[in-house]
């Protein structure tokens, strides 16, 4: 295979085509004048902004920014996810003991830590960081709690009479067996990662894609505005597919099945 | 597989010295729930394993040969009074150095692993990195799979998945076998080559073997002795000695007289129940 | 979006002379004409002229800031209404000086409606929806007060947010009946055909003082001279100002990136940097007569004294 | 994976090391899933210190007894009622609504890689939209109103549902579905006999995410658009500094939300009562 | 099992007279992937099923006769210029009133439906309530499970479990069954009793049957012909036609000489294969 239609293979035409349509439609109501505000450009306008944005560089310099941040952060809250995740999935007491808690915590809206945040890091990246890693750890916590709590007693008995130790078991059956669900914890985790990143930037560090998406709010660009409305999507379809990718190379137990299903 | 355990413990799997009790089971009773509430599967079973025995249990479906074999390996937990040892320490949790090969075995794989590493699990950390390489190839190349190493267990056919987690047992050299249905997936020619590879390894090794199956041949050319379960709950309906002389061959074996009463004698056995 | 303008650290080694009696002062602002003063001072060099090396850090939300005076923060803007609840709760906050005012000539800002609805007046909002900026602000306060003294029950008038770029279409889809719009928003919807039913503070006072600069109590308190200083540049900025539309203008253009016809046309709000007690009363009274403040207030302990 | 999982089965409840020995897999003993309340020590404790050292901390750290009587003022006010039931509407309403769209949309896109193809950048992207950008274009398509909080709500909290029910799918056992064709139930039935219970443990941890996110996100609306609702109240309490007020307000959004969950693990136990122990 | 069908299908059952094709298989192949790419596992499998014909398949380990019986069942497909029919239409998908019968019986029962419900499964909306519940209980009678209508899988044992989906596809009154080993974990007399059963069913519907078993006397017992699979990829090596008496009997027909040299004679076959 030439190395052009593997990459033909591997570009997902299909999904390019619905957003590329949904972008089409909307743009057609808007020349149709179907749609007429003057906070939602027409996607033509947003590329051609975003195109000079991209020349200048400041697109890249607060892109770069979110991306670390959210990167960072992300990494944060999947170490501590997965391994506040295994305390309780795995030990009991402890979930007995402060589960509840978590549950309460967990519905605490990140945007009302802003004022603690900002009053004990100020307008800074460590506030930034404080509302991902707060947010984004959730779901890494509950699929992972979830994931190891669930294995399946035929592989917990193949554990037992092999003798394999506590370290073993954890390590060679149940993280494999959980880590679909982790898997997904994780991913939900990144994508709240960057909305979370994106809702700090607004707020409580003024920096990165969030904050550049409202200064240009209030400076009455609506097309630079969805420029970076744009750049933060797909980002999110960046991070998703690299993310799918590394999955992809490094477990095998998260491969779906040959099989058809349904 | 090779040699392992010295002679005189060879000689001893023969079964003509007195031995060693290696597995206790007293008054070994079990409730299982089922839709009418807790239900007593096993009653007040007795018997011992000797060290290096081979012992066949046979019984109807659902006669509860599955959960004798789990209370053996620590898998279920007998009713207070039941007294159940293994090598001398009362079995909670499964006993050190005994292998359990379970009826499930598409359950008992892990998915994730190639078929290699699914034998290496037990093996892992416990050998050195070398032996465990020659004694998973060696038990893969016993049960007929070398050239499968690779693969994944959902790209083997059912009888494969069954001979990869026999591999993975033997792999371990345990003390002790559970064996519950190993060869039940199995065509006859197969069969055959692994039960002379059991039978081997048994003498080599003096390891302690119980074993379900329902091929009645199979469990006579096999073990030492016959356990019969039966009733609700389940006993021990007949114990059978199996005086055969070892070792045993597929052909002259079964063509003995006494191999033939013996058959005769089981399949009664195994009629008689459940009516 | 660069966020930080002038740097501690390039202008301490500079002025030499002067280096002993340099006051850092770290100031956090919108990017609005409220803080044209600040950028002004700025540029001409009138902070340095007085020794003082400021910082400015630009916010997006003048509300986050109260709770990082202080710390990260000497100065910052803040409004009347916030400042009064802020001392309610017991908070050690000061103004330290004014900043805008807000005259019949010059409204701050104006609520605007759609034509043809029959909403003439205040009076006319009740049961309508209001699209605001902030709804604990002073702008809200102040339309909801007017509506009182035109007739209207305040709490029969629905407030919604959302942020002031995003009002005119709200207005424009029908989603709200009217909106507190701030310059330059004012001014495009009513050429855009819209009506202003007026604006909101002259019922309570013109001129009146609706946002100034706030400072920590304690640290206003040991660092007077610094305000005072402050002050005088933020006087010499305001002239300027005046005297020169066209340069201020483009310095507004600068650090609020407004599109450059919007930042030529747009009018400047009045600059008054005295401290207005008798303003802060009146929004006390304003805040009482609405029921959203009980109790009384010392507005003396609410500025900086005799600076 | 082949047999991984093949237990929508198995995968129902949850076990410790010393509770699968049991002889007697008793049902009604499936609180697998449900945090006992003791589980609030470690935040008691902390409330409890909160209040010992709170008059030596700054105004914006009010001990939680002030808390309490905020909340009495604005319970007495008659504030918080109408506002409470306006948050656990949206809540509710925005809480079904995911679960039933991420159920659908989960298996879609789990048993057709083509259907997922498709619509995965799509919803990836709209999976990294911030509220705060959705939010106002929300509010000039439906304006400010119930319907918007719960189209904003929906949004936010599909995802955890429809990525748990799609990786669910993937892993259920094909034998299980090859089942279901050869005893030639239709394209629905087998969805609803088969596909559907199978994927119930997969659902529930789903909507177990869920539920606080979609709390945090109808808190998140009000705060914004300040459309009823106690996130209205949250962020009226905070501007008024009230903090007091603000912090009782999310402790009471707390305990609700401990109460949704005990309600789902509840359910859950209930759906899913007759499964293997595991 | 009742008499359902007309005596003219139950004499056609009887194998004497000539019989149409019920499923035809010409140059069916099959390609799967393994690690080192996709691997042929069948190729150019020939033969056909005759209305109401039974037949065995048989193979050693691993040999394809799960993948035959599901390319037949419509679960796997062949490559392209492979022409699969059943009744008359081409295989994609599972055929109408053809059953299949799993080897991984344990994966292929609904663990939240009692034994009662699994049964039900395929019957529900298709036949009045008071025919599904007869049925339901005639066909649990039939595997001997009547008593465990209310218990769920997971409480039953494997041979148990085996029969609840032999009862569930017997349940179905299909025109043809794909047996994949369905008495593999059976006790000697609960499969003798069961293929008794079996053989009744097939000779009151008439059904088409392949069955795949590992048992030689069972297949030799059973069916019209027997099918032996060999090579890789795998063709059919041997196809031995079966030409005993109906109906069958387990004492009887046992001790035909006839029955001992088709015995013979497959276990050569199967020998040979594999070598
Ligand atoms: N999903 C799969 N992917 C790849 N290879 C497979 C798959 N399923 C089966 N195979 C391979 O196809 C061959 C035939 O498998 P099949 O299951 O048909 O054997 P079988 O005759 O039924 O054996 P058994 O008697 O052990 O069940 C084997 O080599 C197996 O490894
Ligand atoms: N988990 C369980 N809960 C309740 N009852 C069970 C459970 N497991 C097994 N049983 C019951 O215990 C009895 C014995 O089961 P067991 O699995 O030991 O039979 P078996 O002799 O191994 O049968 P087979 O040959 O069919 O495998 C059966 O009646 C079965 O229904
Ligand atoms: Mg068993
Ligand atoms: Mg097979």
């Amino acid at each position: 295979m030439t190395s052009a239609t593997a990459v033909l293979r591997r570009t997902n035409v299909l999904g390019v085509a619905t957003m590329l349509l949904l972008l089409g439609a909307w743009e057609l109501l808007i020349r149709v004048g179907l749609l007429d505000f003057q906070n939602l450009p027409a996607p033509s306008a947003v590329a051609a902004r975003a195109q000079q944005l991209l020349a200048s560089g400041e697109l890249m310099t607060n892109l770069l920014h979110t991306l670390r941040v959210t990167l960072l952060g992300w990494v944060l809250a999947s170490v501590i996810g997965i391994g506040l995740g295994l305390v309780l999935g795995l030990w009991r007491p402890a979930w007995r003991w402060s589960m509840a808690s978590f549950e309460l915590l967990r519905a605490v809206p990140p945007i009302s830590l802003v004022p603690l945040a900002l009053l004990v890091f100020g307008f800074s990246v460590r506030t930034e960081l404080t509302l991902i890693v707060y947010a984004s750890a959730w779901p890494v916590l509950v699929n992972t709690i979830e994931g190891v709590r669930t294995v399946r007693p035929e592989l917990r008995d193949v554990a037992r009479t092999l003798h394999l130790s506590r370290r073993e078991t954890l390590l060679k059956l149940t993280l494999p067996a959980a880590m679909p669900s982790i898997v997904v914890g994780l991913q939900l985790g990144l994508s709240l990662a960057l909305v979370l990143a994106v809702v700090a930037e607004l707020v409580g560090n003024p920096s990165g894609l969030g904050n550049a998406l409202i200064l240009a709010q209030l400076a009455l660009r609506p097309e630079e505005m969805f420029a970076y409305v744009f750049t933060i999507g797909l980002l999110g379809i960046a991070l998703n597919a690299a993310f799918r990718q590394i999955v992809a190379w490094t477990l095998t137990s998260a491969k779906p099945l040959p099989g058809k299903v349904s | 597989m090779t040699v392992e355990r010295s002679a005189d413990v060879s000689s001893a799997a023969l079964g003509t010295q007195p031995r060693s009790v290696a597995c206790q089971c007293r008054n070994a009773s079990v409730d299982l729930g089922s839709r009418a509430g807790p239900r007593r599967i096993l009653g007040d079973i007795n018997f011992d394993l000797h060290e290096g025995e081979f012992v066949a249990i046979l019984g109807r479906s659902g006669s509860g040969k599955t959960t004798l074999l789990r209370v053996l390996g620590g898998l279920v937990d007998p009713t207070p009074e039941s007294v159940v040892t293994f090598h001398g320490r009362p079995v909670a949790g499964p006993p050190q150095d005994v292998v359990f090969v379970f009826q499930n075995y598409a359950a008992s794989l892990l998915p994730w692993r190639t078929v290699h590493n699914n034998v290496a699990l037990g093996l892992e950390g416990k050998v050195p990195v070398a032996v465990k390489r020659a004694r998973i190839s060696e038990s893969l190349a016993t049960v007929g799979l070398e050239a499968r190493a690779a693969d994944y267990p959902w790209q083997l056919s059912g009888g494969m998945q069954q001979r990869v987690q026999l591999a993975r047992s033997l792999a371990m050299r345990p003390r002790g076998l559970l064996m519950d249905e190993p060869f039940g997936s199995l065509d006859a020619m197969t069969k055959a080559s692994l039960q002379d590879q059991l039978q081997q390894v048994h003498q080599h090794t003096g390891a302690t073997i119980a074993f379900v199956t329902h091929d009645i041949d199979e469990a006579v050319f096999l073990s030492d002795r016959i356990l019969v379960l039966d009733g609700s709950p389940a006993t021990i309906a007949h114990e059978i000695p199996v005086e055969l002389p070892r070792p045993r061959d597929q052909l002259a074996t079964k063509e003995l007289p006494e191999f033939l009463r013996l058959r005769r004698q089981v399949y009664d056995a195994i009629v008689e129940t459940g009516d | 979006g660069g966020t930080e303008s002038g740097s501690p650290g390039a202008s301490s080694g500079a002025t030499a002379s002067a280096e002993a009696e340099t006051t850092a002062l770290r100031i956090a602002f919108v990017p609005a004409t409220t803080a044209l003063p600040l950028h002004v001072a700025q540029a001409q060099g009138f902070f340095k002229e007085n020794n003082l090396d400021v910082t400015l850090t630009q916010a997006a939300n003048i509300s986050d800031l109260p709770s990082t005076l202080g710390r990260q923060f000497d100065l910052a803007i803040g409004t009347a209404t916030d400042l009064i609840r802020a001392g309610t709760a017991g908070l050690d906050i000061v103004q330290v000086s004014g900043n805008t005012v807000s005259t019949k000539e010059n409204p701050f800002v104006q609520v605007i409606v759609p034509p043809g609805k029959g909403i003439m007046d205040f009076g006319d909002l009740g049961g309508k929806t209001v699209g605001s900026p902030t709804l604990s602000g002073v702008i809200h306060v102040g339309t909801l007060f007017t509506a009182k003294k035109q007739g209207t029950d305040p709490a029969t008038i629905r407030g919604v947010e959302a942020p002031s770029p995003t009002l005119p279409d709200q207005l424009k889809g029908g989603r709200v009946d009217g909106v507190e719009a701030l310059q330059p928003f004012a001014s495009q919807l009513t050429k855009a055909g819209n009506v202003s039913i007026g604006d909101p503070f002259s019922a309570i006072a013109s001129p009146l003082a609706t946002n100034f600069y706030v400072a920590q109590g304690e640290w206003a308190e040991s660092n007077k001279d610094a305000v005072e200083r402050f002050v005088k540049a933020m006087e010499q900025a305001a002239d300027f100002i005046e005297e020169m539309p066209m340069e201020s203008r483009t310095i507004l253009q600068q650090f609020t990136e407004l599109p450059a016809p919007v930042a030529a046309t747009v009018p400047l709000p009045t600059y008054d940097f005295d401290i207005r007690t008798e303003d802060l009363d009146k929004w006390v009274g304003v805040l009482k007569e609405l029921g959203q403040l009980d109790g009384e207030v010392d507005t003396g302990k609410l500025v900086l004294s005799e600076r | 994976m082949t047999t991984l999982g093949v237990g929508p089965a198995d995968a129902a409840s949850p076990v410790e090391p010393g509770e699968r020995r049991r002889t007697t897999p008793a049902r009604g003993t499936r609180t697998g899933s449900l945090p006992p309340l003791r589980g609030l020590l470690p935040l008691v404790v902390f409330l409890a210190s909160w209040q010992l050292v709170a008059s030596r901390l700054s105004p914006f750290f009010p001990p939680p007894s002030d808390w309490a009587s905020a909340l009495l003022d604005l319970s007495r006010s008659g504030v918080l009622l109408p506002a409470a039931f306006a948050t656990v509407i949206t809540f509710l309403l925005g809480l079904v609504a995911a679960s039933v769209l991420g159920t659908v949309l989960g298996l879609a896109v789990g048993a057709s890689a083509r259907t997922d193809r498709a619509l995965q950048p799509t919803l990836e992207y709209a999976r990294a939209m911030p509220p705060a950008a959705v939010v106002p274009i929300a509010t000039l398509l439906l304006g400010f109103t119930g319907t918007m909080k719960v189209v904003v709500v929906t949004s936010a909290a599909i995802w955890s549902i429809l990525l748990n029910t799609r990786s669910g799918v993937r892993q259920l056992n094909p034998v299980m579905f090859e089942m279901a064709r050869s005893l030639q139930l239709g394209r629905f039935e087998r969805v609803r006999k088969v596909t559907f219970p199978a994927l119930l443990p997969s659902i529930f941890l789903g909507v177990r995410v869920a539920a606080p996110v979609a709390l945090v996100i109808t808190l998140l609306v009000e705060i914004l658009t300040q459309v009823d609702g106690v996130g209205a109240l949250i962020a009226q309490s905070q501007r008024n500094y009230e903090f007091a007020q603000g912090y009782g307000l999310i402790l009471v959004a707390g305990l609700f939300a401990l109460l949704v969950n005990a309600l789902v693990s509840m359910l859950q136990a209930r759906v899913m009562r007759h499964r293997p122990p595991a």
